[in-house]
């Protein structure tokens, strides 16, 4: 299922970047802008998975976010489809919002507590014109055997749902109006190991009987491993390294990747991990370093990292798919 | 670095910390809740013992029920908990007072609200070392210094003075600790230690633990989810599932033998384990809440083994092969073999 | 160690200016810092005070008075007759009696420095009276220059020659008003009686507090906070009786007045005041106000005061039995269509507001639609001087209370003065009652007196100024080793009688 | 290790296997205060509500050779110091408290969640409403009350108004911070993802989330309201004096506390009565709805 | 300090409301305020004179203006009824008002903290129900009812403090403690109340934090946990004693009229029947800013309970 080379990708994002800028205060100094996502360039493919990883506070909840427009970005272009988002008045990317959903992190907070399960599964589809009480309770209906759910729980109410359940209603939600896009910002982690496997599978399935693309956000690097096309490695603002899955866990080039990869527990005792083990902290967005972002821990850093950022380019690789990294030596 | 391969750390030392049928059952307005519900376990002396389950198995309740931490009411704990021989379930407040922080101490799961936000890390630190060793505040604080330097963090002297807000994920788990470590407990129980960090400060952290318990000869109770954390840091194993202990055995035992068909499937279930973008090994339903009222094997009903007899009576723990124990009547009856199926591949 | 007396006064004391209102206490203020000419004794007999002698003429035209020698203001500059002079010209501008005075002609002119006399066109039987007027407005003696100032608004300034001076910084309004002993005052040699003779102070200061709460007030004169309570709730009277720490005294007789307003529908028309005459029941009105069997009369057929000087019942026949069909009738004959009447009550006097609520009850027995208008007593003493139409902040009803020396005679009770216009709020304007007053006044001859007298009374039933809500004996609580109460009388201030 | 005895299958959950307890009963038991809290304004409200049913004399009667007596067959609890009913007075004044409560309760949270909304999702409006809101906030609620009632004639409607506007700021502080915090939940971003529009995710996400709170608020707001009327009434600046109010019986009985307790007794005890009902009552929604706004109201 | 000055900026729109809010109380009333002003005597043409000197005839914001200017210049105005400038009535009136808040405030600190910390540290127990009993039937008895019925048992009944009015300090500290005992209690129910249902609320809050668990695991005690606690919960308990003084400040009047006390309350109580506005606006004015004052110095106290407050 990888992206042929001729056909344009699903979602094409360019120079991405989100700085937020903490409200300036009467008379307060002004605070530098929190550098979120600072140029990011990928494309996904249609059917494709391309997941974003990286440590927490790297931006990929901004970047994920940012192409739906609930966040603003501050520059850059998204086109899904070939056609600009970031430019469409408000009405309009209403009406484009039935190609790209989203799946939340947190399923308990995701839904609203006062609505039946029913109605929020419908809510998108009454928002699209589908007026008919009776077509929108079939189509529901539908939702739910897709997900995985029993008819019957329309009428109960979110809380009445367990974890996996609660996220079920949620992909259900995103799924109804047939999106070509799903954004899943870390859909599985706040689940169980055993709850995470059945929204993995289903998931998967989904995206095989209708052909949906993901821009899948996690930082568990199994289940990304498990469920990528491609994934995308983010260190503070900055895509890293991009590759194919396979690629990517077994030859990493950037040196972060190859340290987040590293640092993963492995279940089996007998396998003793080959361990890099990262020093100190990501520093802040708010002041990130210059040159190369992760200069400040990386074990390569020469002298040209501090002043130059290395661009993200291809190398060559064995697979048709770009090998993209970004470091001066690797 | 590389693995210690803590499997290989004889587990000879003298026992430390003896659980005996714990349990710990909260008094709610839809009945009571049977949070833990006959637990034992033993740490001893340079050993880790992990404990592995899915959320509200009743993990952090026999943790907390160990130090008695728990508002008693609404919990009520029972059984019986031997710190070298002395039951701590029967001492006074005072007692117990003297036990926390000093001879038993715990690293609790969230970093970011588990310190006191208005308080200088030192003083945290050196709150507790003036408590239990009597020293006086300078002193203590000295000791907070040292400590923090122990763990690893850059500039002590600076650091000793901040507070939590000023310090990275990372180093406030560090803080938390240089705190609990600070007395030279015997025992260290670290509830879920890294859950809330990033793969690569939990790789430090971990590192960091096991190091220490090396140099100080700890018992620690390693508190998890994540099979990878037991695989890299424990030498024996505590499955618990619903408030019970399902099974028990040494690492290594466990990951090549696992027999409870609720470890089986656990293990199953992750990603890694897998051939790879095949579907994944589901679990079917759900965990039972504490509250359901419950008769035979609380797995039984998400168990592809379970028969009549398991619905209708709870299994005991029964020896299988050396230091392994297992409550299943398909493993005590033999209709599951120990080979599993989806064992980590070696 | 100062001997401070402390009392709690019946009200407020907002205008320091005694010939500005007949508020009673801006005329007991006046009595703390002021002193007059002639004063009544205990038997309400003139006596002379700031005067030392006067003469009369065979026709009583031509008056002439001495002041005493040494008499001083507080600040220490002298008395002059030229103090008096202006001092009376202002009074006579405003009161009632001045007036009838000044109708007489009378002319004030300063000789020298202490003497000064008095020229009347034609005789005039009451000068002394009028030079003792103990209440109203009493001609207090003041300073030329603030007695030149006009008269439309109150002297903000206070300087007199009497027993105490007015502590201006220790003033709170709402709270307190403090006085100590002047030490310029030159008392007389006479012992004190009535508002004559010694005004010398027994004790260096007196605070007059206010107390709105009676339950506080009462508690306090109890727990001895206070020496005496001047105007004791009536409520309060029955049971402090048996409290032996505790002296209760008669603080003279008093009559509750419902007070028309003659300018407009419907009380511009004598049938209807009649008519709420007729409904008028007095001893509902005083129980109301909450005294004591004991300290009410039943019915008083009089004007003039149950029991005073010139008490009579001419007149009064057809008003003893209250009526209301006959009310009823007269209002209708009045040509009432049921338009609103505007009923001023008063919501912080306890006495007062049961006297205006009765009013209230009586006036709606007999179909008149009242429109009652709550404000504070003191909004209502200047809201009654307004002559503007009901409807746009007038009003044409108030009630109050007046104590006997405001009704014990034709011309002391002013709510008589049926002068059309000049006299006080009501605006009363009867010719033949006026002229009947007038003709009291002049007369010397006692049995005529008595004659006219009863006719003006009639009169006065006839066109029924206002109407008597019946009379009671207000009560003063004193300590009760506060002595010299026995020289307290008739409910005025003499505090410089009273001793710790 | 052995395997250890184990007794769970013999202690059956009793409370869970008698499942014939009654939710709501069971809700009850729960919510004590809520329910007493009930109960009691339900009784004051039947008192005021049937008023004219109630009460055994004209309240504004005056039988003035009968007055300050104590309680009697005749006069339940006596009469006032215008040998007014007490009892009836008493009765029909609870009129007027629920009626301040009632409509100040509802008038202040509806305009205060028009502009509370309205401040927490129309930027520009923000921080003019809200420095409104400060400055109202900053003035006393009784004293602005008293203010407000100086500059009118006295009457129940200006009464109702001048309590209300201080109360509003409360309401509306609270209903913009529940929008803000509402505004960032991840619902209400996901709505906004399915493509729905802002006034309907208004009613639909917003406004639904925040009725539990305002409820509650509401509680407050009214028992508040019924103190200050009768704190109004007992300066002398609230409804009509003849108007029979607990407040205004309080005024006219405070002259004679000594003498006729009674006539101040009543009136305070179902002032009191009411006001611990209705705080109860909130207490006990807020318990019941969402324990954690505890904190917040 | 930079941080003190634009806090202190930032109380100025606040003022600003409160000023319009008072200005547009009169001027917008039903009625001329002239007419009200001059009071019930004056005549048509006085109204109309009064009117051309306050400037009334000019537009609104220029009369704002005006009056800003003036009450820049520190000038309150001057009482219609007793012609007396308002300032000076003020004064008179200020000691025993600021005596009373002053007073409350400090018991209602020591009650209400530690009885709202008891409460939530034996939250459930019957300390707590009895604690949470008193709290809300604090709340809901109006003042004057208490007051009075303090007044009856302490002063009529038991003879320990006077029954009312105001002893001035000057004339002895203990006479003035003594007469402030009973006002002083009866406006710190309600405020009471209300702290220690904050505190109890916060400090139960606080106690189910991780680092009360982590303070606890370390083997302190009560009282130290307590500490521990109570830091956390300052700013809230600051808070609400801050908001209170609203509370505080509408009490006062009452009491001071329940207890015949010639503070700053009475004073509004008797200019709102004589239609006093001037006395009335400056007395808003000057409360709105003692309140806005009073919450600024406690906003930045914070810094002093929280090192997360960054300024
Ligand atoms: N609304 C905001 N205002 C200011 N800064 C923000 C805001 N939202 C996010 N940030 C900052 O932007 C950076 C990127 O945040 P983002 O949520 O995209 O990270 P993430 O990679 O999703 O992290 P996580 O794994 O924790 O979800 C972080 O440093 C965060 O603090
Ligand atoms: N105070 C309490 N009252 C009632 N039930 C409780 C209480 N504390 C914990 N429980 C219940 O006890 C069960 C066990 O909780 P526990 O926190 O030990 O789970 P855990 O295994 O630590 O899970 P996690 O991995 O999520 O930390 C849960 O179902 C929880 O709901
Ligand atoms: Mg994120
Ligand atoms: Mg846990």
């Amino acid at each position: 299922m990888n992206a042929t080379d001729t056909a344009p990708a699903l979602l094409q994002v360019r120079d991405l970047k989100k700085h937020y800028h903490s409200p300036r205060r009467w008379l307060a100094p002004a605070r530098p802008a929190v550098q979120a996502v600072d140029g990011v360039s990928f494309d996904v493919a249609r059917g494709e998975t391309l997941s974003l990883v990286g440590e927490s506070g790297c931006g990929k909840t901004t970047t994920a976010k940012s192409v739906m427009r609930l966040i603003e970005p501050t520059s850059g272009s998204v086109k899904l489809d070939g056609e600009e988002l970031l430019s469409l008045p408000p009405e309009q990317m209403r009406l484009r919002r039935r190609d790209v959903q989203i799946i939340f992190q947190d399923p308990y907070a995701s839904l609203s507590p006062r609505q039946l399960a029913g109605e929020i599964v419908a809510e998108p589809l009454r928002n699209f014109g589908m007026n008919s009480a009776a077509e929108r309770r079939e189509r529901v209906r539908w939702l739910f055997e897709k997900v995985g759910l029993r008819p019957e729980a329309v009428d109960k109410y979110p809380h009445e749902f367990s974890g996996g359940q609660r996220q079920r209603l949620g992909i259900a939600r995103a799924l109804a109006l047939n999106p070509k896009l799903i954004v899943c910002d870390e859909p599985v982690s706040a689940l169980d190991v055993s709850v995470q496997a059945q929204v993995v599978n289903l998931l998967m399935d989904l995206q095989a009987e209708f052909g949906i693309a993901y821009l899948f956000v996690a930082h568990d690097l199994a289940v990304v491993r498990h469920i990528s096309h491609r994934v995308a490695v983010m260190y503070l603002g900055h895509i890293v390294e991009i590759a194919d899955r396979d690629t990517l866990f077994a030859s990493p080039r950037h040196p972060y990747t190859e340290i987040l990869l590293s640092a993963a527990p492995v279940p089996n005792p007998r396998t003793p991990a080959k361990r890099m083990l990262l020093q100190g902290d990501p520093p802040s967005p708010a002041n990130p370093p210059s040159g190369c972002r992760f200069h400040t821990r990386c074990p390569l850093a020469q002298d040209i990292c501090k002043t130059q950022a290395p661009a993200l380019s291809a190398r060559p690789g064995n697979t048709a798919v770009e090998h993209q990294v970004a470091c001066h030596f690797r | 670095m590389t693995n210690p391969l803590a499997s290989q750390a004889p587990a000879t030392g003298e026992p430390l910390l003896e659980v005996d049928d714990l349990r710990t059952h909260f008094d709610t307005l839809s009945g009571p809740a049977r949070s833990v519900d006959g637990v034992s376990y033993t740490v001893r002396a340079g050993q880790t013992l992990g404990v592995v389950g899915e959320s509200g198995c009743g993990k952090s309740v026999t943790a907390l029920s160990i130090l008695r931490l728990l508002p008693t009411p609404p919990a009520r704990i029972s059984g019986a908990v031997r710190l070298r021989g002395t039951d701590l379930l029967r001492l006074s407040e005072r007692e117990m007072r003297h036990i926390r922080g000093n001879r038993i101490s715990m690293i609790f799961q969230e970093p970011m609200t588990s310190l006191n936000p208005v308080l200088t890390v030192g003083r945290q630190i050196a709150e507790t070392v003036q408590l239990h060793q009597k020293l006086g505040r300078a002193e203590a604080l000295q000791r907070a210094t040292d400590m923090l330097r122990v763990v690893q963090i850059p500039e002590p002297e600076r650091r000793v003075n901040e507070y939590p807000h000023q310090l990275s994920g990372g180093m406030r788990q560090r803080v938390m600790i240089a705190l609990a470590l600070a007395c030279n407990p015997e025992v260290l129980i670290a509830d879920e230690p890294t859950t809330a960090l990033d793969v690569t400060i939990q790789a430090q952290i971990l590192e960091l633990i096991r190091r220490l318990q090396k140099e100080r000869g700890m018992g620690v109770v390693m508190i998890t989810h994540d099979l990878g954390v037991v695989a890299e840091t424990c030498d024996r194993v505590v499955v618990m599932y619903a408030g019970r202990k399902v099974e028990e055995a040494s690492v290594l035992d466990l990951f090549d033998r696992p027999l409870h068909p609720y470890t089986r499937a656990l293990m199953a279930s992750m990603p890694s384990m897998n051939t790879r973008s095949a579907r994944l090994t589901e679990i079917p339903g759900l965990v039972p809440s504490p509250q359901e009222p419950r008769r035979g094997c609380a797995f039984a009903a998400r168990c592809s083994h379970a028969e009549a007899r398991c619905r209708g009576e709870v299994p005991q723990l029964t020896a299988q092969g050396q230091d392994h124990v297992v409550a299943c009547f398909a493993v005590e009856e033999g209709r599951i073999e120990s080979a599993p199926e989806g064992a980590a591949a070696a | 160690q100062t001997k401070t007396l402390k009392v709690v006064a019946h009200a407020d004391l907002k205008i320091l200016d005694p010939t500005f209102t007949t508020a009673y206490i801006s005329r007991n203020f006046g009595y703390m810092v002021y002193d007059t000419l002639f004063a009544q004794d205990a038997n309400s007999k003139p006596q002379p005070q700031m005067v030392e002698k006067y003469t009369t003429s065979k026709d009583g035209k031509e008056w002439s008075f001495t002041l005493r020698p040494g008499l001083k203001f507080s600040d220490g500059t002298p008395v002059t007759s030229a103090d008096a002079v202006a001092s009376l010209q202002r009074w006579g501008a405003k009161d009632s009696l001045g007036r009838a005075m000044g109708a007489a002609g009378a002319q004030w002119k300063a000789v020298d420095e202490r003497n000064f006399t008095l020229t009347l066109n034609e005789p005039f039987g009451m000068v002394l009276d009028a030079l003792a007027k103990p209440s109203g407005f009493p001609p207090v003696i003041l300073p030329e220059r603030l007695a030149k100032l006009p008269t439309t608004s109150p002297m903000t300034e206070v300087l007199g020659s009497g027993p105490y001076i007015f502590k201006r910084d220790e003033w709170v309004p709402g709270n307190k008003v403090v006085f100590v002993r002047n030490p310029n005052y030159v008392p007389r040699s006479e012992a004190p009686s009535g508002l004559s003779g010694s005004k010398k102070s027994h004790v260096d200061r007196v605070e007059w507090l206010y107390i709105p709460d009676a339950n506080s007030a009462v508690a306090a004169l109890k727990r001895g906070e206070v020496d005496f309570v001047e105007q004791l709730p009536a409520d309060y009277i029955a049971p402090l009786r048996t409290d032996t720490s505790v002296k209760i005294g008669s603080g003279g007789a008093y009559q509750g007045f419902l007070v028309f307003n003659h300018m407009f529908p419907p009380f511009n028309n004598a049938k209807a005041r009649q008519a709420v005459a007729m409904a008028t029941n007095q001893e509902k009105f005083t129980a109301a106000m909450g005294y004591p069997l004991d300290m009410r009369v039943t019915y008083c057929a009089t004007f003039f005061i149950c029991g005073g000087p010139n008490e009579t019942a001419a007149g009064a026949e057809p008003f003893r039995k209250p009526d209301i069909a006959k009310a009823k009738a007269l209002l209708a004959e009045s040509g009432y269509k049921g338009e609103k009447v505007v009923l001023l009550v008063p919501t912080d006097i306890t006495y007062l507001n049961a006297e205006a609520l009765m009013a209230a009850q009586t006036m709606r027995s007999i179909g008149i639609n009242v429109d009652m208008q709550n404000s504070d007593w003191a909004s209502i003493g200047a809201r009654r001087a307004k002559k503007d139409a009901p409807e746009s902040g007038g009003w044409n009803m108030y009630v109050t209370v007046a104590g006997e020396f405001d009704a014990n005679s034709p011309i002391a009770n002013a709510y008589l003065g049926a002068a059309c216009g000049t006299s006080l709020p009501g605006w009363p304007c009867d010719k033949p009652l006026d002229e009947l007053r007038t003709a009291w006044i002049k007369e010397t001859n006692p049995a005529k007196r008595k004659e006219l007298l009863d006719a003006f009374q009639k009169r006065a039933y006839e066109a029924m100024p206002y109407v008597n809500a019946g009379q009671y004996s207000a009560a003063y609580a004193a300590s009760a080793n506060l002595k010299g109460l026995d020289k307290l009388w008739s409910g005025m201030p003499v505090f410089w009688a009273l001793d710790k | 290790m052995a395997a250890l005895p184990t007794t769970s299958e013999a202690a059956p959950a009793t409370a869970d296997e008698a499942p014939f307890v009654l939710p709501r009963f069971r809700w009850a038991r729960k919510h004590p205060t809520l329910i007493i809290g009930g109960v009691l304004l339900v009784a004051m409200a039947a008192l005021a509500i049937f008023a004219p049913w109630i009460a055994t004399h004209d309240p504004q009667d005056m039988d003035v050779l009968s007055r300050m007596q104590t309680a009697s067959a005749d006069h339940w609890f006596g009469t006032d110091a215008l040998g007014r009913d007490v009892f009836s007075r008493a009765v029909w004044g609870g009129r007027v408290s629920m009626i301040v409560g009632l409509s100040v309760g509802v008038l202040a949270t509806v305009l205060g969640l028009l502009l509370g909304l309205m401040a927490g999702f129309v930027r520009w409006a923000d921080s003019f409403i809200m420095r409104v809101m400060d400055g109202l906030m900053a003035i006393p609620g009784i004293l602005l009350a008293i203010a407000l009632m100086a500059v009118t004639r006295a009457s129940l409607t200006t009464v109702i108004i001048a309590i209300t506007i201080p109360e509003i700021p409360r309401v509306v502080r609270l209903v913009r911070s529940l929008a803000l915090t509402l505004r960032e939940q991840l619902f209400v971003e996901a709505a906004h993802a399915v493509g729905t529009r802002l006034p309907v995710i208004l009613l639909r996400h917003v406004v639904p989330n925040m009725i539990a709170p305002l409820i509650v608020q509401a509680t407050f707001v009214a028992a508040a309201a019924v103190l200050t009327e009768a704190a109004l009434s007992f300066l002398g600046v609230g409804v009509p004096p003849q108007t029979p109010s607990w407040g205004n019986m309080m005024a006219e009985g405070r002259n004679f506390v000594a003498v006729a307790f009674h006539i101040i007794l009543y009136p305070g005890i179902l002032l009191a009565a009411t006001v611990l009902a209705i705080n109860m009552l909130g207490d006990g929604l807020r318990d019941a709805l969402d324990p954690r706004l505890a904190r917040q109201l | 300090m930079g941080y003190v000055l634009r806090r202190l900026a930032a109380t100025l729109p606040v003022m600003a409301v409160v000023a319009v809010v008072v200005f547009l109380l009169i001027h917008l009333s039903p009625g001329d305020p002239a007419a009200l002003i001059a009071g019930d005597l004056a005549t048509g043409e006085d109204i109309a004179k009064l009117h051309a000197a306050l400037g009334l005839d000019k537009p609104l914001w220029q009369q704002f203006m005006l009056w800003l200017a003036r009450l820049a210049s520190g000038d309150l105005g001057t009482s219609i009824f007793t012609q007396v400038p308002v300032s000076q009535l003020l004064a008179q009136r200020l000691e025993p008002t600021l005596s009373i808040a002053a007073l409350t405030m400090v018991l209602t600190m020591l009650v209400a903290v530690p009885l709202g910390t008891l409460a939530a540290y034996r939250a459930g127990t019957w300390i707590d129900r009895l604690v949470m009993i008193f709290a809300v039937l604090a709340f809901s008895l109006p003042v004057f009812l208490v007051g009075y019925l303090l007044v009856y048992v302490f002063a009529v009944q038991l003879p320990w403090f006077p029954v009312q009015g105001y002893s001035r300090f000057a004339d002895g500290a203990g006479a003035w403690l003594r007469g402030l005992v009973l006002p002083c209690v009866n406006l710190a129910l309600v405020y009471i109340a209300l702290v220690t249902r904050m505190t109890r609320a916060t400090v139960l809050e606080v106690l189910h934090e991780d680092y009360i668990r982590t303070a606890r695991a370390k083997g302190l005690g009560v009282l130290p946990v307590l500490g521990h606690a109570l830091r956390n919960a300052a700013i809230p308990i600051a808070t609400t004693i801050g908001v209170g003084i609203a509370l505080l400040i509408g009490g006062v009047v009452v009491t001071e009229t329940v207890f015949a006390i010639p503070g700053v309350g009475r004073l509004v109580i008797d200019s709102v029947q004589r239609h006093d506005y001037p006395v009335i606006q400056s007395v808003l004015l000057i409360s709105a800013g003692v309140y806005v004052l009073i919450n600024l110095l406690i906003d930045l106290s914070y810094k002093l309970f929280d090192p997360r407050i960054q300024y």
